[in-house]
């Protein structure tokens, strides 16, 4: 029963993060572009399990806990800001809350 | 108590004590801030004579105790430490220094009963005796500069006491500038110092110095510079041609500080540095030369103007000037134990004659001009005997102090080792003129009619605080030349013996005996065979103290015999008096040559050019710079979240492609 | 056939996954039937009655009620998300039963050996928490997408309630696997096995170490399962039915199974982790226990028979006699001796998961609603922090234990 | 093209269809949907890679505890469909094309990394799944540190969104 290379893995991890910044850019939407660095944030987990398999060290799953709580203090904190847009400003839409500017 | 060993002590006594004061005497009664300041100068008195007491039982072969405490500052062979020394010229100067500042601060506590700032003005005489023994202690020359800029620093805040009045403030900054260019050559001679002998510590300058060989007269020398720059310094504290300038105006500060700062202690630093440099000067026979020179001339001129002068305190003023240029003379010849010992009794009588003055201008309720007084002898006998004693010493009347040590200068410099005739016949001359001016002051103030009108000014003794000072000194100035009584019988006189161990030990050899050269010199100098008796015939009727006698008939001829012949005599000699009662105009001469100038220069090419265009332009060019690129570049910030995270993204792209492409890592 | 012969593995688990659903659908149909008799006896009514004997045809006659029903579509909802939620719901309700052990016993099928869970998995807890949190999507997007009000209302409740109450669910668990030292269902049985030695007649089941973990567990997967009386989600009296109320007919029947497939999840999930899960509670000696459950099913069968005769008529008598059939026939199996042990385990299971339903279904007929802010609060302010604490005590517990473990 | 293969490749594409829908779907509940389900093909993944307690990790955290909060969060503010404004010409032009340069970039060098080469599980060693006993050693032994580091982190985070979402009167 033949295994799968690690570089399948890395190559969908590098496909996905590349998608994850794409979709930074191109969404609009606050809470998408939340989910767009959560995809990143996946796609790096990925990695840091691929590598783990590959050396046979478990640091790397290790890792990826931490990733993952980093994840979800980052979107606790996230969502709240993105509430505290909406009741001050009505919109969602990430170009309309340019107040910070020149 | 080894206070030997802990020699910072009687320096920490007088700062803890400037601390207390400066820092929280503001709402302390006068007693608690008289108790701190003077207790803690006694203290330190006492604690000198304690350190003296345990140098004394130092073995016999060791000449001087040296401590160092800590280092201070060390850049590469730069090395400064925080280190005393104590030996017997240090030991002369601490005793006068403390004695004199005890005797002060008590006067000062009755002077400066009714003055506003009253913690002030203790505050700031604890740090000049702080500052003063800091001076005297240094056992490195850039400790001793420290001393000697913090006691210009507190000449300055001194002289400025009255800042409300805008004379005393001028005076202030006067002495500080004038003394600062004398410093600066102070400064570049620390530094040739090190230059040459890579070390600013006393020891071993000296040590490297004593085998080297005493440089020709002809031409000048790595030392000779030293000493010339040196001196340069010793010019503006000692108030010496040029520099001498700030002096006479330092007498708006407070009678008290002229006569500590400005009369005993710091304008003698200079005096004492020469000293204490000796062992450099000696060998640099064209240094010796020039300070001998100034010296005597200094004499001499500052005697000249004295002679006219109608303010009190500026007659004493200008006699310290020509006491300083004695001293000077006396070094310059090679008599440092002469010049040290005249330094001495000055302080004693020169700071007796301002406490005096001080009492006579505190009887007549702040009034300075002679010629608004007269006949004070009756009201106030203390200070008017007293005052009589310091000017016969002053005046060099055999038996008093001035009379010893002015002596020995001029013997020294008629017959001393670098002697020269000129410089004799100007200290003779200065000696005369110095009698007079002084004993005009005693008759124009003490006796006559009153020229003042009775009614207004209630004339009154001063209390106890300023006379007792007053007879102490009055003693002192009796008794404080007779060490050197034997020298009058052609022996080596005490005080020549105390500090003969100082300037022996680094001395050139021709230097050494002085004290018998000198006897020798004054038998030879009399041209008559020298017996003990013969001797002292000759120094009671040497040509100093006739000419002193001299002074005293024509003053007493013109201000008590013939009141109104000093006019006459001014009507005649117009235009040489008002050239003295001008003071030469060399104030004028500078502000014309200099000072204008200066400003002139600072104002438009510093300021306006300089300053303006140059710097400010650079600066505000810079700041237009950074405005525009900014007001440019400000753009990028959009406020449009998806625009950075594009420039985010360009970033990673660039890193990544120089990671995986460029640097070829991970591959 | 040969291909049979050669992916055995992957028949053998087919067939048990049908087996399984069969028998799950058909007791999720019955639990309703269950649930309504019992709740209508405490309330001193018949319940249902009419349809065949005892009523006992009534969640046949339901389920043809809802597929005939009427399949409306609110408009402006979001079509796909409105029938996915519903699948969603019950596939993932029912996936979790595939990592429930039944027993120890090892059949061998095709000559394939096989035990009686469909998935063995490692860290099987750890999967069945995975896919009931999961689970609340079925909600959440079913009120979002029938774009209305209390559907929308319904579905932030019972997410909000969901997420909060899991956690007091997980927690509560740590304490036992703390206890078993592992993650395996199978492996938590077995680590039940046997008695306390200082008490030798209370069997070593986590229950008893674990009671405070047990009560949080079971309040916390009431809530979880927006029973009552924590059915927020779908509270008649405020939101008419809370997120399924735009749904009909077989959606609705989904949703409906979903709720109780969760049930058997728990009440399954608690057997295994707190009530030793297939053990029986009395000591290996008493041999002649292992022919309760052949005595059960024939005194079933008995009483059915006597039902028949005296009390049915007409289609009710024909089908209890079919279902006494059945169940005689059932506990002579239970005699065969080839059966006895592979039966001895599902017997004890399903006894304990029964008990444990009529115990939801008992507090259903006793207890009041919860207001929304009491639920919150119980869930955050009580359970979370009783949870944690019992965490604590067991982690001191098996520090420094006050006697041996084996006993 | 055997199993495990068949398998990757079909979790792969979900991934990625999954990746795609997030970015092309307008209705935010979509993208949310769509980042669940590439969140199950990875965990699905991570199963293959022989780590599934990090799996079922993946599942509960992130599906169903981040996500469901997304959820909640749209469903709260009732996001509509995402309205595509263009005030940004540089993302537009710009940004766009370069994350897909550092997708291929990035895809690229993981390819020819010297990972790459690596096998998939361990050193050459069958296809184990990682003890849970083990990674729990190695997390709470070794990772002490910035475990509790990360609870601080957790509990911080909390009280910020406490703050931030607090109504204020």
């Amino acid at each position: 029963m033949s295994v799968v290379p690690v570089s399948y893995y890395l190559v969908l991890s590098a496909i996905l993060f590349g998608l994850g910044v794409v979709a930074f850019v191109f969404k609009r939407n606050i809470i998408t572009i939340l989910m767009a660095i959560e995809l990143m944030l996946n796609a790096v987990n990925l990695a840091f399990v691929a590598f783990a398999r590959a050396w046979a060290q478990l640091d790397g799953l290790v890792f990826v806990f931490f990733v993952i709580v980093v994840a979800a203090a980052e979107a606790a904190v996230g969502l709240a800001i993105v509430i505290r847009i909406y009741q001050n400003r009505q919109t969602l839409n990430i170009e309309r809350v340019n107040l910070l500017k020149f | 108590m080894p206070i030997l060993e802990h020699l910072w002590i009687i320096l920490a006594l007088p700062l803890a004590g400037a601390a207390l004061n400066g820092l929280l005497g503001k709402n302390w009664s006068k007693t608690i801030v008289n108790s701190i300041g003077i207790g803690s100068v006694s203290l330190a008195f006492l604690s000198v004579l304690e350190a003296i007491r345990e140098f004394s039982l130092l073995p016999a072969g060791q000449l001087s105790f040296f401590k160092n405490y800590f280092n201070w500052m060390s850049a590469g062979s730069f090395k400064v430490d925080f280190a005393l020394q104590m030996d017997h010229l240090t030991i002369v100067m601490l005793l006068v220094v403390t004695f004199v500042s005890l005797l002060v601060h008590i006067y000062s506590t009755g002077y400066m009963a009714h003055e506003e700032g009253y913690y002030r003005f203790f505050a700031y005489l604890n740090l000049f005796v702080f500052f003063m023994l800091t001076l005297v202690l240094a056992a490195n020359i850039v400790l001793m500069f420290v001393g000697w800029e913090g006691v210009g620093l507190c000449s300055y805040l001194l002289i400025g006491f009255w800042f409300l009045k805008q004379s005393a403030i001028n005076a202030g900054k006067k002495a500080f500038l004038t003394t600062r260019i004398g410093d600066f050559g102070f400064t570049v001679g620390i530094l040739l110092l090190f230059w040459t002998f890579s070390s600013v510590d006393f020891g071993t300058v000296f040590a490297k110095v004593a085998n080297m060989p005493a440089e020709s007269a002809t031409q000048a020398g790595v030392l000779t510079w030293i000493c010339l720059l040196l001196f340069a310094g010793a010019i503006g504290k000692s108030a010496q041609l040029p520099l001498y300038v700030w002096l006479p105006d330092a007498m708006e500060g407070p009678t008290p500080v002229s006569a500590l700062i400005h009369a005993a202690t710091m304008v003698t630093a200079g005096v004492y540095m020469v000293a204490r440099m000796q062992a450099l000067f000696s060998r640099a026979p064209i240094a010796m030369f020039v300070v001998a020179a100034v010296g005597a001339i200094t004499a001499f001129y500052a005697a000249t103007i004295g002679l006219v002068q109608t303010d009190i305190k500026k007659v004493l003023a200008y006699s310290t000037v020509s006491q300083l240029g004695y001293m000077f003379l006396g070094c310059g010849v090679g008599a440092y134990a002469a010049g040290i010992f005249h330094l001495m009794t000055h302080a004693f009588f020169k700071g007796l004659l301002f406490l005096a003055a001080g009492s006579v201008i505190h009887a007549m309720g702040g009034e300075q001009d002679m010629r608004n007084m007269g006949g004070l002898r009756k009201q106030i006998p203390v200070t008017y005997w007293t005052m009589f004693i310091a000017t016969l010493a002053i005046a060099g009347i055999p038996g008093f102090a001035g009379f010893f040590s002015k002596d020995e200068i001029l013997d020294a410099a008629g017959s001393g080792p670098n002697a020269h005739i000129a410089l004799w016949l100007l200290g003779l001359a200065g000696a005369g003129l110095t009698s007079f001016y002084m004993f005009r002051l005693i008759f124009l103030t003490f006796f006559g009619r009153p020229r003042f009108d009775e009614r207004k000014v209630h004339v009154h003794e001063s209390p106890r605080s300023m006379t007792v000072p007053l007879m102490i000194l009055a003693l002192l100035s009796v008794v404080g030349g007779w060490f050197a009584a034997p020298h009058l019988l052609g022996k080596t006189d005490y005080f020549e013996a105390f500090l003969h161990p100082v300037f022996a030990t680094y001395g050139v050899p021709a230097g050494i005996e002085q004290g018998t050269s000198l006897a020798g010199a004054a038998g030879e100098a009399g041209g008559i065979s020298s017996s003990p008796a013969m001797e002292l015939f000759h120094a009671l009727t040497g040509p100093p103290v006739v000419l002193a006698i001299i002074g005293l008939l024509v003053a007493w001829w013109f201000y008590i015999r013939k009141p109104d012949a000093p006019k006459k005599l001014a009507e005649r000699a117009h235009g040489l008096y008002k050239l003295l009662l001008d003071k030469y105009y060399v104030d004028e001469i500078y502000a014309a040559l200099i000072i204008r100038p200066f400003l002139w220069i600072s104002t438009n090419v510093l300021w306006h050019m300089v300053d303006e265009r140059v710097i400010d332009g650079t600066v505000n060019g810079v700041a237009r710079v950074a405005r525009e690129v900014g007001g440019q570049a400000r753009e990028i910030q959009s406020g449009n979240a998806r625009s950075y995270a594009t420039w985010v993204v360009i970033g990673a792209v660039g890193f990544t492609v120089l990671m995986l492409g460029v640097w070829g890592m991970v591959r | 056939m040969e291909f049979v012969t050669q992916h055995a593995v992957l028949v053998v688990s087919l067939v048990k996954i049908v087996i399984l659903l069969f028998l799950t659908l058909t007791t999720l149909a019955y639990l309703t039937w269950f649930e309504r008799k019992v709740v209508a006896h405490i309330q001193s009514r018949w319940g249902p009655y009419y349809v065949g004997a005892h009523g006992l045809l009534q969640p046949l006659a339901d389920g043809l009620k809802f597929l005939f029903k009427e399949d409306v579509t609110p408009p402006g909802a979001d079509k796909f998300l409105y029938i996915f939620a519903p699948f969603l719901a019950l596939s993932l309700a029912l996936t979790t039963i595939a990592l429930i052990p039944f027993g120890p016993a090892t059949i061998t099928i095709l000559g394939q050996p096989t035990q009686l869970i469909v998935a063995d998995v490692n860290i099987g807890l750890m999967f069945v928490f995975a896919i009931t949190s999961i689970g609340v999507y079925g909600v959440a997007l079913a009120g979002w997408s029938s774009n209305s009000k209390y559907p929308l209302l319904g579905g932030l409740r019972s997410s909000a309630q969901m997420i909060s109450y899991e956690v007091a669910l997980t927690l509560s668990v740590v304490g036992v696997v703390l206890l078993a030292g592992t993650l395996n269902f199978n492996e938590m049985v077995s680590d039940q096995v046997g008695y306390y030695r200082y008490f030798p007649f209370i069997p070593r089941w986590h229950l008893f170490p674990q009671i405070i973990g047990f009560l949080c567990y079971f309040t916390s997967a009431i809530a979880e399962t927006n029973r009552v009386p924590f059915d927020l989600p779908e509270a008649e009296t405020e939101l008419v039915a809370g997120f399924h109320t735009e749904y009909s007919s077989f959606k609705f029947a989904m949703f409906f199974m979903a709720e109780y497939a969760n049930m058997l999840t728990v009440s399954f999930l608690a057997t295994i982790l707190f009530l030793g899960g297939w053990l029986s509670p009395f000591p290996e000696s008493w041999t002649f226990l292992q022919y309760l459950p052949a005595v059960v099913l024939l005194g079933l069968g008995v009483y059915l028979a006597y039902d028949a005769v005296m009390g049915a008529t007409g289609i009710g008598r024909i089908q209890l006699i079919v279902i006494t059939c059945g169940a005689l026939v059932l506990g002579v199996l239970c005699l065969l001796p080839a059966v006895i042990p592979i039966i001895q385990g599902p017997f004890w299971f399903l006894l304990k998961v029964g008990g444990l339903l009529f115990f939801y279904v008992w507090t259903r007929g006793t207890l009041p609603r919860f207001r929304y802010d009491q639920l919150m609060s119980l869930g955050w302010k009580l359970l979370l922090p009783v949870s944690l604490a019992n965490l604590v005590g067991t982690a001191l517990w098996i520090i420094f234990p006050l006697f041996v473990k084996h006993g | 093209m055997t199993l495990p293969f068949i398998l990757f490749f079909v979790l792969a594409l979900t991934a990625i269809g999954g990746a795609l829908l997030l970015i092309l779907a307008r209705e935010p509940i979509h993208s949310a949907l769509s980042l669940i389900l590439v969140m199950m093909s990875l965990a699905g993944l991570y199963l293959m890679l022989g780590a599934e307690f990090v799996a079922a990790v993946q599942i509960i955290v992130y599906a169903g505890a981040i996500m469901v909060l997304f959820v909640f969060v749209i469903m709260l503010l009732n996001a509509g469909v995402e309205e595509r404004t263009e005030y940004s010409k540089i993302a537009k032009y710009v940004g766009i094309p370069l994350g897909l340069l550092l997708l291929l970039d990035l895809a690229h060098g993981m390819a020819h990394s010297l990972m790459g080469r690596a096998p998939a599980n361990g050193a050459g060693s069958a296809n184990v799944m990682v003890s849970t006993r083990d990674l729990s050693l190695q997390l709470f032994q070794k990772y002490l540190f910035p475990f509790e580091a990360t609870s601080i982190l957790i509990l911080i985070a909390i009280l910020g969104a406490l703050v931030l979402a607090k109504r204020d009167e």
